[in-house]
């Protein structure tokens, strides 16, 4: 029981930072809160990807010069996983993307009704 | 070297021309439109020589850099995908003619090289989403698809940005979800091609980690689609587009959601997954879809704004194909991928028309569209094809749809879902005949009925021929496709169903 | 990899998000996001994700905050929750 | 009020069906994890030999799933294009 | 809301600082075969130093040096660039992105190399000004609110 | 039954389609161009439809199949006896309707003539359609057509009580629609065909309830479209419509197409074995013994005299598919013979009360006191259409009653005879009175006296024609289209094969 907490205490911490995140967008009314909780909720989804890389004992999979040319030497238990951090290289770029569009929006949206706050918005669509 | 490359040039054609309008827009403006136009028009055209490939050879797969699956990314066209190519480039090619003239009024002159820039971006991730064979790759797709969706509806009108960014938050939640779901997948498979997946998942039908990674696959999924009640975006995004993006993307966008839904759950989990070990999210999903075909039917007979009012069909829409993966026999697989393409169409029509009134006269209330009939006839000959259509009034392709999904209930003794589907045509029927009525029919004073003289003199004002070609051509598409639907099922959807359902 | 380091910086990290949640003050909360990205970024380099973090401290640590402060500057700096 | 209660909820939901999930994963940090013994090996094992590249995560971001990356690319592209496209006015000097 | 910040010491050591960022920038981007780094970082790197002189030395400066028009071309340019890269491949008869087969004179474990290389500087490129793009988007000025906090 | 694979049942629908885009493609502009095309349309389809008669009357029955629709399903068409009949009332009386029609909108000078001459011919084409088409899925796809094409037609008037007639119109019609195509589905899913057969292919497939559901909701699904009660009330309302349209309605396209595809169901998707097996006739009866009478007994309260016509088509709907649900041979060919013959004498009434409406602009009996003066050529059509009706011999209508009677009796089941007989001394009630109003009760009003001024030439000609026809048809049932014959043909095929 207590190996299998120690072996998976992490993937619940993901979780609840992805929660925090997911909570964010959903609950705060403030569009940047809102655009905040979006980049919590991204990396910690990445942190996710990151951890599944992870070998114990293993280090960063750059292969060091005396290992070139003796292919067979190549041992890939010493070396991290790298797919993961190739996955999540492109999913920060989505995240940072979808930041900067997200952001134009908000100021777009400021400079329509004067307010980031998502019911006084909706209430000065209701008037119009 | 082009039939060789076919898979990766329907993507990749859009996809650099993208980059060169912008380039282009620098230089000269002019030049921006013909050169997308072009490019749409060549991937159509690689499409329909893929489509034509599959049929005479079977399955094709291109491996990108030369690296084979597991570890490279995988092309994979099978007779689901190059249908599912041929329609959205189809589509997109209209609506791109389309926007010729429309864009011109909506969007602001030094804008247009990034608005054509973003058009084919879409196109571009539309195409990609389906032609992949990779799960990450998909998710790439999906988020260029999202990203140029975001900015193309943002630019409508008054309240648009604010649409959007409701979308934008959605579109990340479903997006993120759909993410969770292939990091769950991969901590127990180690895999990320779909075929690879298909080979693996069954020996771990039982692991927690891939029921969790099903359902969220399957909320991500819905929110990208719109399946009710997670469609709380579109309405509002889709109405207050500029009416050039609304026809691009009403029709596929949603459409290409519920591909992505047919193909992971059918070809990455497998049927047995779906029906043996979670029957309960089946049910679910049928449910849900049910819901959405009659919330959105009685939602769109409350709209007075047009384009509100096929938002909400195409909520419906989305339902019935649902309803065809949920039941998920041969029957209705058959219709609910033959409804993705009648609604593919239907939508496109609709939402042209729709355009097309509000280029003419600016309104999208129906009870302004008096004497439509004498000012658009064509537009509005069009619209009856569109209405009948969705209505499922036979010659038309909706019929067809509707009758396979009965079939398909009939079979699966699911008497409420017959209910639904027929109820909703009756709302349906009077949806649209109310529009219909508002264009053609003159409510008149019975003092004024037989005196002949026409009450006010309206001038024949068509939209312009750009307009006007895309809407023939969709609508032709509309009728054709209800004729040859019989051919269509021989000669492809009854490929795409898995062999063991 | 060193769990007890690994530990603490994860717990660093769900505080700082925590706060970045919390906080009232748009610019405040987005320096605390800031914040946690960096962290986050340790928190990789720990872990063996040289290039995820590298990327994640030169994008999240400091472009996107930049974007945010940018924006936050065109619009308002007050939140009410 | 009620949003925050319903978002709430939704969270609680969420969370605990993904933590429902983890019970199967394998340990943290196992070398013996499928995800660790499937495709990723040949990354490592290959990457020296075939694109004479030692870092294998760049040679897996621009060669073995290069085609990721050109997406990746196009995203930011998207992106980029999107701000400019919303943003920018004609009078508007920076 | 970019405008000039008037304090010799800031400006001066950005002024110091502005080329050792570039070189290091383009140092990530062309050493990302043997260790951490690549294209985007780099690009970020090159971005961040054209940010950087923005909010010190204003927007005159950074449009003298990358003329609105460049950055716009570079967007397009970089990834260009890539996507280049892999039609390239398919003229000569491969896969789209198989750099095996581009007719460099090495052998193709390094014609690899290669490839990566210009498709990571095509990333570079595409990255430096997405960021400085979508920075002056960010900060650019409008009618109704001026660059002050509320 | 010998085959005979030929072109011409498609030739013999597409012409009214071709037609209806050349009417809408010359408009307004060339109005005398555009009502060219609906008569040499109406001609040319008669023409190709007589052209098939021979070959039915040799027992043969004609078949075209377009393509398939979906596997092992066809858009086919075949002409047989039963469909036969159908066809040429349709297309026959298409041609007098044209006429008509041209003259009663010029004389009227209504307004949207075009769309109303698309919609009619369209109308046309897909009667036709129904009548001809093999199988359920084809003949739905007609029905459908037609129901959404008639809609134009029925709110022509475009006054809100117009508008409200139509949605009504389609609300009855569409949902009755819904019903037909679920019980067409079931149909397919239980037999794996839809293709027509004489006697029925339903038998040995599914429980017992099974189809009695299924045939409850095919009564549901096309009965809407005939009018059973209490499925009717669409029908008076549409009297709003010009009156070409309300004898198409009534005498040649709806109401027929949904009386036809009742038959078709009763008689060649269950077929009689199976109906009697199952217990269902008597059902069915009883409930079109009750519209008979009620229909009845609601015509005598009407005043407006189209609204009285309306009720006594309910009636005589209904009397046709009595004789189908007796399931006698002799009823069945009554009940045939029945719906051609209707479809004469109720065209002839249905075009007088028109002429009367464009010559004085009256609509109710009670104003056309002493009309028979005013316009003796229409009332004396009039005349021989309402005695028709009730079954009195020199006039057709007296040969399909004489069978309905005769195949009630052979069922033993006596109240369906009394019914019938009830339901003719009843149709003499209501329309004996108009006749005497008209000639022998002096105008009330002012009026220009007894010198003849009749509508125009357009108008009475054709109802005079019919008239003649329905007299024609009683003397010699087998003139010009055997009709007599291809009744007793097509009884034969369905009786024969049990």
């Amino acid at each position: 029981m207590m190996d299998f907490i120690v072996s998976h205490y992490n993937y619940w911490i993901y979780i609840v930072l992805m929660m925090i995140g997911f909570y964010g967008m959903m609950g705060k009314r403030n569009l940047v809160k809102k655009l905040i909780g979006m980049n919590i909720f991204q990396t910690a989804i990445i942190l996710y990807y990151v951890s599944i890389g992870c070998k114990k004992g293993a280090t960063v999979p750059i292969i060091p010069e005396e290992a070139h040319g003796v292919i067979h030497h190549i041992n890939p238990f010493n070396y991290i996983n790298p797919l993961p951090h190739v996955l999540m290289l492109t999913a920060i770029v989505v995240g940072i993307a979808t930041t900067g569009v997200a952001l134009a929006l908000i100021i777009l949206i400021h400079r329509q009704y004067g307010t980031l706050e998502e019911n006084e918005i909706l209430e000065i669509r209701k008037n119009d | 070297m082009i039939s060789k490359n076919l898979p990766v040039l329907i993507v990749t054609v859009p996809l650099m021309t993208a980059f060169l309008v912008v380039i282009l827009g620098l230089l000269k403006r002019k030049l921006c439109y013909p050169i997308a136009f072009l490019a749409t028009l060549a991937s159509f055209i690689f499409s329909a020589m893929l489509l034509e490939k599959v049929i005479l050879h079977g399955t094709i797969h291109y491996y990108q850099g030369g690296w084979l699956p597991p570890w490279g990314i995988e092309y994979v066209v099978d007779h689901l995908n190059a249908a599912m190519l041929v329609l959205v480039s189809f589509v997109s090619l209209m609506s791109l003619w389309y926007s010729g003239p429309s864009a011109e009024k909506e969007i602001p002159k030094s804008k247009i090289p990034y608005f054509y820039s973003l058009y084919l971006l879409q196109i571009t991730g539309l195409l990609g989403i389906v032609v992949t064979g990779d799960m990450f790759n998909l998710y790439v797709f999906l988020e260029i698809t999202s990203l140029s969706g975001y900015a193309l509806i943002a630019m409508g009108e008054k309240h648009a940005p604010m649409a959007a960014f409701n979308y934008v938050i959605m579109g990340t939640i479903g997006a993120c979800f759909y993410l969770l779901s292939v990091g769950y997948l991969y901590i127990v498979t180690g895999s990320l091609n779909m075929a690879d997946l298909a080979r693996l998942l069954p020996h771990l039908y039982g692991s927690k980690v891939v029921l969790t990674a099903f359902v969220f696959f399957i909320v991500g999924i819905s929110l990208k689609m719109a399946l009710f009640p997670l469609h709380i975006w579109l309405p509002d995004a889709y109405t207050l587009a500029p009416s050039s993006v609304s026809t691009l993307v009403a029709p596929t966008m949603t459409k290409v959601g519920a591909y992505v839904l047919f193909r992971i759950i059918f070809s990455v989990f497998g049927p047995h997954f779906s029906l043996e070990v979670m029957p309960i999210a089946h049910n679910i999903l049928g449910w849900l879809a049910a819901g959405a075909v009659l919330f959105g039917s009685i939602m769109a007979l409350a709209q007075r704004d047009f384009k509100r009012m096929l938002t909400y069909i195409l909520v419906a829409e989305v339902g019935y194909i649902v309803i065809g993966v949920a039941i998920a026999n041969r029957m209705a697989l058959t219709g609910a991928i033959l409804h993705i393409i009648n609604d593919a169409f239907m939508m496109s029509c609709l939402f042209l028309v729709a355009g097309a009134i509000v280029y003419k006269t600016g309104t999208r209330d129906i009870y302004q569209f008096r004497f439509l009939h004498k000012k658009m006839p064509l537009t509005m000959a069009v619209l009856i094809v569109g209405a009948l259509s969705v209505i499922g009034v036979p010659p038309m392709c909706g019929f067809f749809s509707k009758w396979y999904l009965i079939l398909g209930a009939l079979a699966a003794h699911k008497w409420v879902f017959i209910a639904v589907i027929l109820t909703s045509t009756l709302f349906n029927v009077a949806v649209f005949f109310r529009v219909i009525e508002n264009a053609y029919l003159e409510p008149r004073e019975p003092a004024y009925a037989h005196d002949g003289g026409q009450p006010e003199i309206v001038k024949f004002d068509e939209a312009p021929i750009g307009m006007l070609i895309p809407m023939f051509l969709v609508a032709i598409g509309i009728i054709l496709i209800g004729v040859f639907s019989g051919h269509i099922i021989a000669s492809i959807i009854k490929f795409a169903i898995p062999a063991n359902i | 990899m060193i769990w007890q380091l690994d530990l603490v910086i994860l717990l660093f990290v769900v505080i700082c998000a925590i706060g970045a949640m919390m906080v009232k003050d748009l610019l405040s909360a987005a320096v605390i996001l800031g914040a946690y990205s960096f962290c986050m970024a340790m928190l990789w380099t720990e872990m063996g994700a040289v290039d995820v973090a590298f990327t994640e401290a030169s994008v999240g640590a400091g472009v996107s905050t930049l974007f945010f402060v940018a924006a936050i500057y065109q619009t308002t700096r007050r939140s009410k929750d | 009020m009620s949003l925050k209660a319903l978002s709430f909820l939704a969270v609680l939901i969420t969370g605990a069906l993904l933590i429902y999930g983890t019970l199967d994963m394998p340990p943290w940090g196992d070398p013996n994890a499928p995800a660790a013994l499937h495709v990723s090996p040949r990354y490592i094992e290959k990457t020296v030999e075939e694109t004479a590249t030692p870092n294998a995560v760049t040679s897996v971001v621009a060669d073995y799933r290069g085609y990721d990356t050109m997406g990746e690319t196009t995203v930011i592209f998207t992106a980029g294009i999107a701000c400019i496209f919303l943003l920018r006015r004609d009078e508007d000097d920076y | 809301m970019i405008t000039k910040y008037e304090d010799v010491i800031v400006k001066t050591m950005t002024r110091l600082l502005i080329p050792f960022i570039q070189i290091y920038g383009l140092y990530v981007i062309a050493h990302g075969h043997e260790s951490p780094g690549g294209g985007f970082q780099g690009g970020v790197i090159l971005g961040a130093s054209f940010i950087l002189l923005a909010v010190v030395y204003g927007m005159d400066e950074v449009k003298k040096r990358l003329p609105e028009k460049l950055m716009i071309a570079f967007v397009a340019i970089g990834v260009f660039i890539y996507a280049g890269t892999g039609a390239l491949c398919l003229l000569f008869g491969g896969n789209f992105l198989d750099y095996s087969k581009l007719p460099f004179p090495v052998a193709i474990a390094e014609r690899r190399a290669l490839g990566i290389l210009s498709v990571e500087t095509g990333v570079g490129i595409t990255v430096m000004a997405v960021m400085v793009a979508i920075m002056l988007a960010l900060s650019s000025k409008s009618k109704r609110t001026r660059g002050e906090f509320k | 039954m010998e085959m005979v694979h030929s072109i011409k049942p498609l030739l013999a629908i597409l012409t009214s389609l071709v037609a209806a885009f050349l009417i809408l493609f010359t408009g307004e502009r060339h109005p005398n161009l555009r009502d060219f095309w609906s008569i040499a349309a109406s001609v040319i389809k008669f023409a190709i439809v007589l052209s098939m008669l021979p070959i039915v009357l040799s027992g043969k029955m004609i078949e075209f199949t377009l393509f398939q629709i979906w596997p092992h399903v066809f858009l086919q068409f075949r002409v047989d006896a039963f469909g036969m009949i159908f066809a040429l009332l349709a297309s026959g009386l298409w041609i007098a309707v044209s006429f008509y029609s041209i003259g009663y909108m010029r004389g009227l000078k209504e307004h949207a003539q075009t769309r109303f001459f698309f919609c009619f011919a369209i109308a046309i084409f897909s009667a036709v359609g129904v009548a001809m088409s093999g199988n359920l899925v084809t003949l739905y796809l007609f029905y459908e057509v037609l129901t959404v094409s008639t809609f134009p037609l029925v709110a022509h008037k475009e006054t809100p009580e117009a508008i409200k007639a139509g949605r009504k119109y389609l609300a009855y019609l569409l949902t009755g629609g819904c019903f037909a195509l679920f019980s067409i589905g079931w149909t397919y899913y239980l037999t794996g065909s839809v293709d027509f057969a004489p006697g029925g292919f339903l038998a040995g497939h599914g429980t017992a309830n099974q189809l009695r559901l299924l045939f409850l909701t095919f009564m549901i699904g096309f009965g809407s479209k005939a009018a059973i009660m209490p499925l009717h009330e669409w029908l008076p309302s549409a009297m709003i419509a010009p009156t070409p349209v309300s004898a198409l309605l009534h005498a040649v396209a709806v109401v027929k197409a949904g009386v036809f595809c009742c038959l078709r169901v009763i008689l060649y998707v269950f077929g009689p074995k199976l109906l009697s097996d199952l217990n269902l006739w008597i059902i069915l009866a009883y409930v079109v013994s009750f519209t008979i009478i009620v229909a009845n007994l609601l015509a005598i309260a009407q005043d407006h005299l189209k609204r009285r016509l309306a009720f006594s088509t309910i009636n005589n709907l209904s009397i046709i598919i009595l004789g189908a649900a007796l399931l006698s041979p002799e009823a069945i060919k009554g009940s045939m013979l029945h719906i051609a013959f209707h479809g004469f004498m109720k065209i002839t009434l249905f075009l007088c009360a028109g002429a009367i409406y464009v010559k004085t602009h009256k609509e109710y009996i009670s104003d056309m006191n002493g009309i028979g003066r005013q316009m003796p050529f229409t009332m004396a059509a009039f005349t021989i259409g309402a005695i028709g009706l009730t079954g009195i011999p020199p006039i057709c209508g007296f040969i399909s009653k004489w069978y309905l009677c005769v195949g009630a009796m052979e069922t033993k089941h006596i109240i369906f005879l009394v019914v019938l007989l009830a339901s003719a001394i009843l149709d003499a009630v209501y329309f004996f009175p108009v006749i005497i109003n008209a000639f022998f009760k002096s105008p009330q009003t002012s009026n220009p006296g007894n010198h003849i001024s009749e509508a125009p030439a357009f108008v009475v000609v054709p109802l005079v024609i019919t008239a003649i026809f329905s007299v024609v048809f009683c003397i010699f049932p087998d003139a010009f289209t055997h009709f007599f014959k291809i009744a007793s043909i097509a009884t034969q095929n369905i009786m024969g094969v049990h």
